[in-house]
């Protein structure tokens, strides 16, 4: 029994390791494929600021005076170019 | 009169043991370390109070109501109690509790309503710790709010370092072996489920060590969640002279070339990709990855920036309140103190020793047949202790070079660390588990 | 050997279906729509992310002890369940679920704690789902918290627009019957429950139709959900074409009067005037229109403000996540993949367009038979999707005028709109459940 | 019991919009006249700022030094006047 | 035709009880001193709505699914239910459920079962009621709270100020002898334990009259809830008569010695200390005054300000929404509108004075015997209603000298009169709980 | 009965009221002991800003960097010094 367990710890040790390296082994393997293909496809103008795309619609009530008063303001400014 | 024997048979001095004494200071030995060292403050404040309250005596705050009952039941109750259990009666608490155990969940619910019909309850502690450990959550929301705090940035910009992370991994297995060697010597009494939950300790990663005890260990997971996190904080200690010991001055004073700048979209898709491979390969590790991955999303998707402000701050910040009080009701004396308590503590080191020297030597084998520098000081960081491990990484390097930071490159292989560590925890849990 | 058979069948490869490969294509699809098209971000990308999570083959996370263990016990144990079920040996896991779902609530005990002892357990989304919406608890604190960010002003300001609110939930009841009528014709199977359900896809509130799916038709909630969601993303384009071809230029480019001041206290006293409403005509509205009335009070009595941030912020948040995981646990492959489901997102878009038109209409016989100008635009906003459908109604005026601001205009009908479907759900609840 | 369906359905339509369209109709003439009952007995002078009182005791132990010092310095502002 | 039955029998008016409507205007008066006079909104305003939605007929929102469906059942569910309760038929459902508080609990599961399989359910109250409340949670989450909003400076500077906010406690149990007073004389029915709960009203500290209740005197938890917060408004009006009564001119220009500066350790530790007290010498006030010194030690040992600042926001803010909406539930007719109910409010003014008399004249007595002066203005303060009651020592100081500033040194006694009742608390579940 | 609750109302007020004096007068000794004590042997220099320490480990990823450039910074300006 007592060896039974130490066999156990062995047995665990192997499998346990050699998943551990084998998922990262395919992660390297997935995460390069992943930054290749989004690099040759998909790729963004780099070093821009981030855009933070406003939700389509938030889940909150905005303003509506706000956002009037925002619109007209965009709307002024852009006449004014 | 009567009264004044009831305040006092109520009293903690009354019942106070050398045991809950002794836990009392452990508790306020956490607290010191805490406040005054600097050590994991935001888990060890709340852990070592809950271990102050867990050993009140008399108050009963870490047991459950069967517990309580068990301890403050008259013998015709008591009786009852066997009747229900099944047994002949038996001499201490401590075999009831045994043959509690042991039955199934029909005579534990019988056994629930007999201790609150005997007007026993669950302590606070207990409560908290069904709510938030027993149940998984709160290591999950961690999870999941550590996800929407880490940056996969250097590790996309140079993925190699992945193998670091599952390099440093070896200090949990190697661990396991040990633990199972001192049961077969006769030293200790781990069953390898036990071992598995001691061996995550040496993936230096809090949330993923208390989710993997609280299904393979729970009796251990106090030791366990302690070891962990005071050896999280014992980092720039433990690790500088072993990777002093296996490097070379050359070697230290290695730069490393600069990382490739990684687009958004990347990083947007790396956790998918992370999560296919989960779901694809390792589903026992989905709960852990999956809301680790979750919370990278939310962070990096930037269209849900509430959500993953909450995630970060609100959320995780409550979770760790009830996370720590929780762990702290297992640092109750009966349950602690155990020689099995001291195995696990040195255990627990050696495991981050271990860890550490893995990395390191993995680094060097990478450095000497790759084909670009990689500074065998960046290993160590694999065994996550994020961000901890990786400052040390750049610390050690400027020792050797004060030019050279390290950090940025460091960082890939510590958070390849916090993965590893979880993808270990999957194994142990479908290997052993259930 | 065995270890790496037991690590093999554990893998999700080994497992894995194609319904359940087509679902986690749908999770990311969805993800997709709301990461790169900007569709509810805050409810899809958690929803998605979930639906992924849910089918990962052999994790499970979807199901209850129960469900995991009918698919994962022995033969032996089956035996026993049966007998527990009082049934004879049955062929598939569905007729045991099925059986399963007969009993009454002390065999559903049983049974529960028979699949505890023999090692299986709930899933983590599952314990979510059962915590957040199955207990009513998430889908009434977000209504809540909605409740705190909605100004009643332009409604209070011009009441009539309430009954434009009502006009376009004839878009709810005219799906009731599309849902009933297919069902009737043989093309889909839906109950007259099934049929409520699917119908409040049209109240175009996101709460509300979770909170309607959980007690009506839990097992369609993940199809409503997702197509409610959806939809509401699609207002912008499901609804200017109905509105174009249902008014004439006329009509588009009528100005409204300024809506007048509308004082504090009124604001204060509205939302009790609406609970009071509901107490005397419609109790079963009481759990939604009361919380919503709640937040709306908290926010405008100006003496909680930290409540009402918290509301607003943390806890609808908080709420958010797990809402949002637990309703992509409906997403598993053996209830989504369903010929419902294709029903329910052909209904569910029917009841967009048939409310926005209701809105539009009524809008159009008010202007005609009302004293003051009315822009029918602005029934459109009856819908709810609060507020993306008040901008449709502004950013269509203002193509037919530029000077024309209907926005503030809008948001009477728009708020007026949850009402409406609060309402309609508590009818609903009121005549077809329990 | 396919027309039944129907039937229900037909009937739920009635019952469900007859008392949506109801309720909203109380709606309007309840908030009509809590409008004017407001304007009438309550009214406010309107278009002032919004007044937050303050919470007669919030939860908190407020920061006593900082009420002193506050206090103080309104009673020496006054005085100044 | 039916449906138009069953959406009339389904309406409030059709159902509402007078009780229900007195109820719903108490509560529409509770909100009216909340929102109009200030009168602690955080609180009132939940309480108040709460109580409202506790009051909607036919909603049973505050009920259990046993007693809804002891209202709602068929005979023949009820003769099922009779059966099951082991007694012959009864007359009314207030009968019934006497018999059912009477079982054990194995019977009460049967019987929540049989409600369940009869398709009722728990309402929406009852259900926050139980997780907020019944388990104890949300008081203590608050404790915790106060704690990291609390400061001991000032009574760390003067430890002494802490037999004043002993003193006070006499109000505590002078309300109790009351109590049992007027049930001795047969005006009301309290037990012993009701007695104890009514008297913590005079301990001016809302969580621990809503924890001590929970345990003591579940029924009677609106009514205290109600008064202690009401009360604890009024303090503004009620102390300062008994204040100016009970001392000289003179007495109250008393000026104090300034408050010698506290070390940042001393704050760190002084919880600390009490923690240990209590664990040595009331184990049943573990509970409440451990969150509350893990709050305190939170703030104070800085280097958990993440933790503390959200105890102190987020956490707080939602567990007040849910206590405050749990309380209400407590206010549902035919549980608060009771004789019993006079009596607690008009217990309730008297322990607040009694307090507040008890710790000024303490306060003469330690100041005609002490070495420095002691304006027994500050004694006052000692009922808690923190920071409310210091104010009102600060004012009336001020009247008489118009240079003499009490804030801090009543802010002593204040947070000394938390720790007081807190301990009251202790004393009273240990010798009358359980 | 009526008198025998009469009795246990006065009985718990004795207790309680005791143990409340007992309890806060052992509190003022064990306080004002702690006060003496720390301010003996680990007396701080009072009146000094009080220092927050970095806890060594927050639970975040920090900004890896922020850190770097921080760093640079500081040595630099030591350096300058
Ligand atoms: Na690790
Ligand atoms: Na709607
Ligand atoms: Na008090």
């Amino acid at each position: 029994m007592q060896g039974n367990i130490m066999a156990q710890g062995v047995e665990l040790m192997i499998y346990g390791m050699g998943t551990v390296v084998v998922f990262l082994a395919l992660l390297v393997v997935a995460t390069t494929a992943m930054s290749a293909f989004v690099g040759r496809f998909f790729a963004e103008v780099q070093q821009l600021p981030r855009v933070r795309p406003v939700p389509a619609r938030a889940l909150e009530t905005d303003d509506p005076e706000l956002v009037a008063v925002i619109s007209a303001a965009i709307h002024r400014h852009r006449q004014e170019k | 009169m009567d009264n004044l024997i009831t305040l006092w048979s109520a009293s903690g001095l009354a019942q106070m043991t050398f045991g809950q004494a002794f836990m009392m200071l452990i508790g306020l030995g956490l607290l010191f370390l805490a406040i005054r060292k600097g050590f994991e403050p935001l888990l060890l404040v709340p852990i070592g109070f809950g271990g102050i309250l867990a050993n009140i005596p008399g108050a009963g705050l870490a047991y459950s109501a069967v517990e309580n009952a068990v301890q403050g039941a008259d013998p015709a109750q008591i009786v009852e109690l066997t009747r229900l259990l099944g047994i002949v009666a038996v001499d201490s608490s401590k075999e009831l509790l045994a043959a509690y155990a042991a039955v199934d969940s029909a005579t534990h619910l019988a056994i629930h309503q007999w201790a609150l019909d005997a007007g026993f309850g669950n302590g606070m502690l207990y409560n908290f710790y069904t709510v938030s450990i027993a149940s998984g959550v709160a290591p999950l929301v961690i999870f999941m709010g550590v996800g929407a705090m880490t940056d996969f940035g250097p590790l996309l910009a140079n993925p190699k370092t992945l193998f670091l992370g599952a390099a440093a991994q070896f200090g949990i297995f190697a661990t396991v072996l040990g633990a199972v060697g001192l049961t077969s010597v006769g030293l200790m009494d781990f069953s390898i489920a036990d071992a598995a939950a001691i061996g995550i300790i040496g993936g230096a990663d809090g949330p993923t060590a208390i989710y993997v005890s609280s299904i393979l260990a729970p009796d251990l997971l106090g030791a366990i969640a302690v070891a962990a996190y005071s050896y999280m904080a014992l980092v720039p200690m433990i690790q500088p002279p072993i990777m002093r010991a296996l490097t070379t001055e050359a070697e230290r004073k290695i730069e490393m070339v600069q990382l490739r700048p990684v687009s958004r979209r990347e990083k947007i898709v790396f956790p998918l990709v992370l999560l296919i491979l989960v779901a694809l390969l390792l589903p026992d590790a989905a709960p852990l990855l999956g809301m680790f991955c979750f919370g990278n999303l939310m962070k990096e998707c930037g269209v849900v920036d509430r959500l993953s402000d909450t995630a970060q701050n609100a959320l995780i910040n409550i979770t760790t309140i009830f996370l720590g009080l929780s762990v702290g009701s297992k640092l109750v004396a009966d349950k602690f103190l155990d020689i099995n308590t001291l195995g696990i503590l040195g255990l627990g080191i050696v495991a981050f020793a271990i860890g550490t020297a893995s990395g390191v030597l993995i680094a060097k084998l990478m450095n000497r047949f790759g084909s670009t520098p990689l500074n065998p000081l960046i290993g160590s960081a694999g065994v996550s202790a994020v961000p901890m491990a990786a400052r040390v990484s750049n610390k050690v390097g400027l020792e050797a070079n004060p030019h050279n930071f390290l950090l940025m490159h460091a960082m890939g292989p510590n958070v390849a660390g916090v993965i590893g560590s979880a993808v270990a925890a999957g194994v142990m849990i479908s290997l052993v588990g259930g």
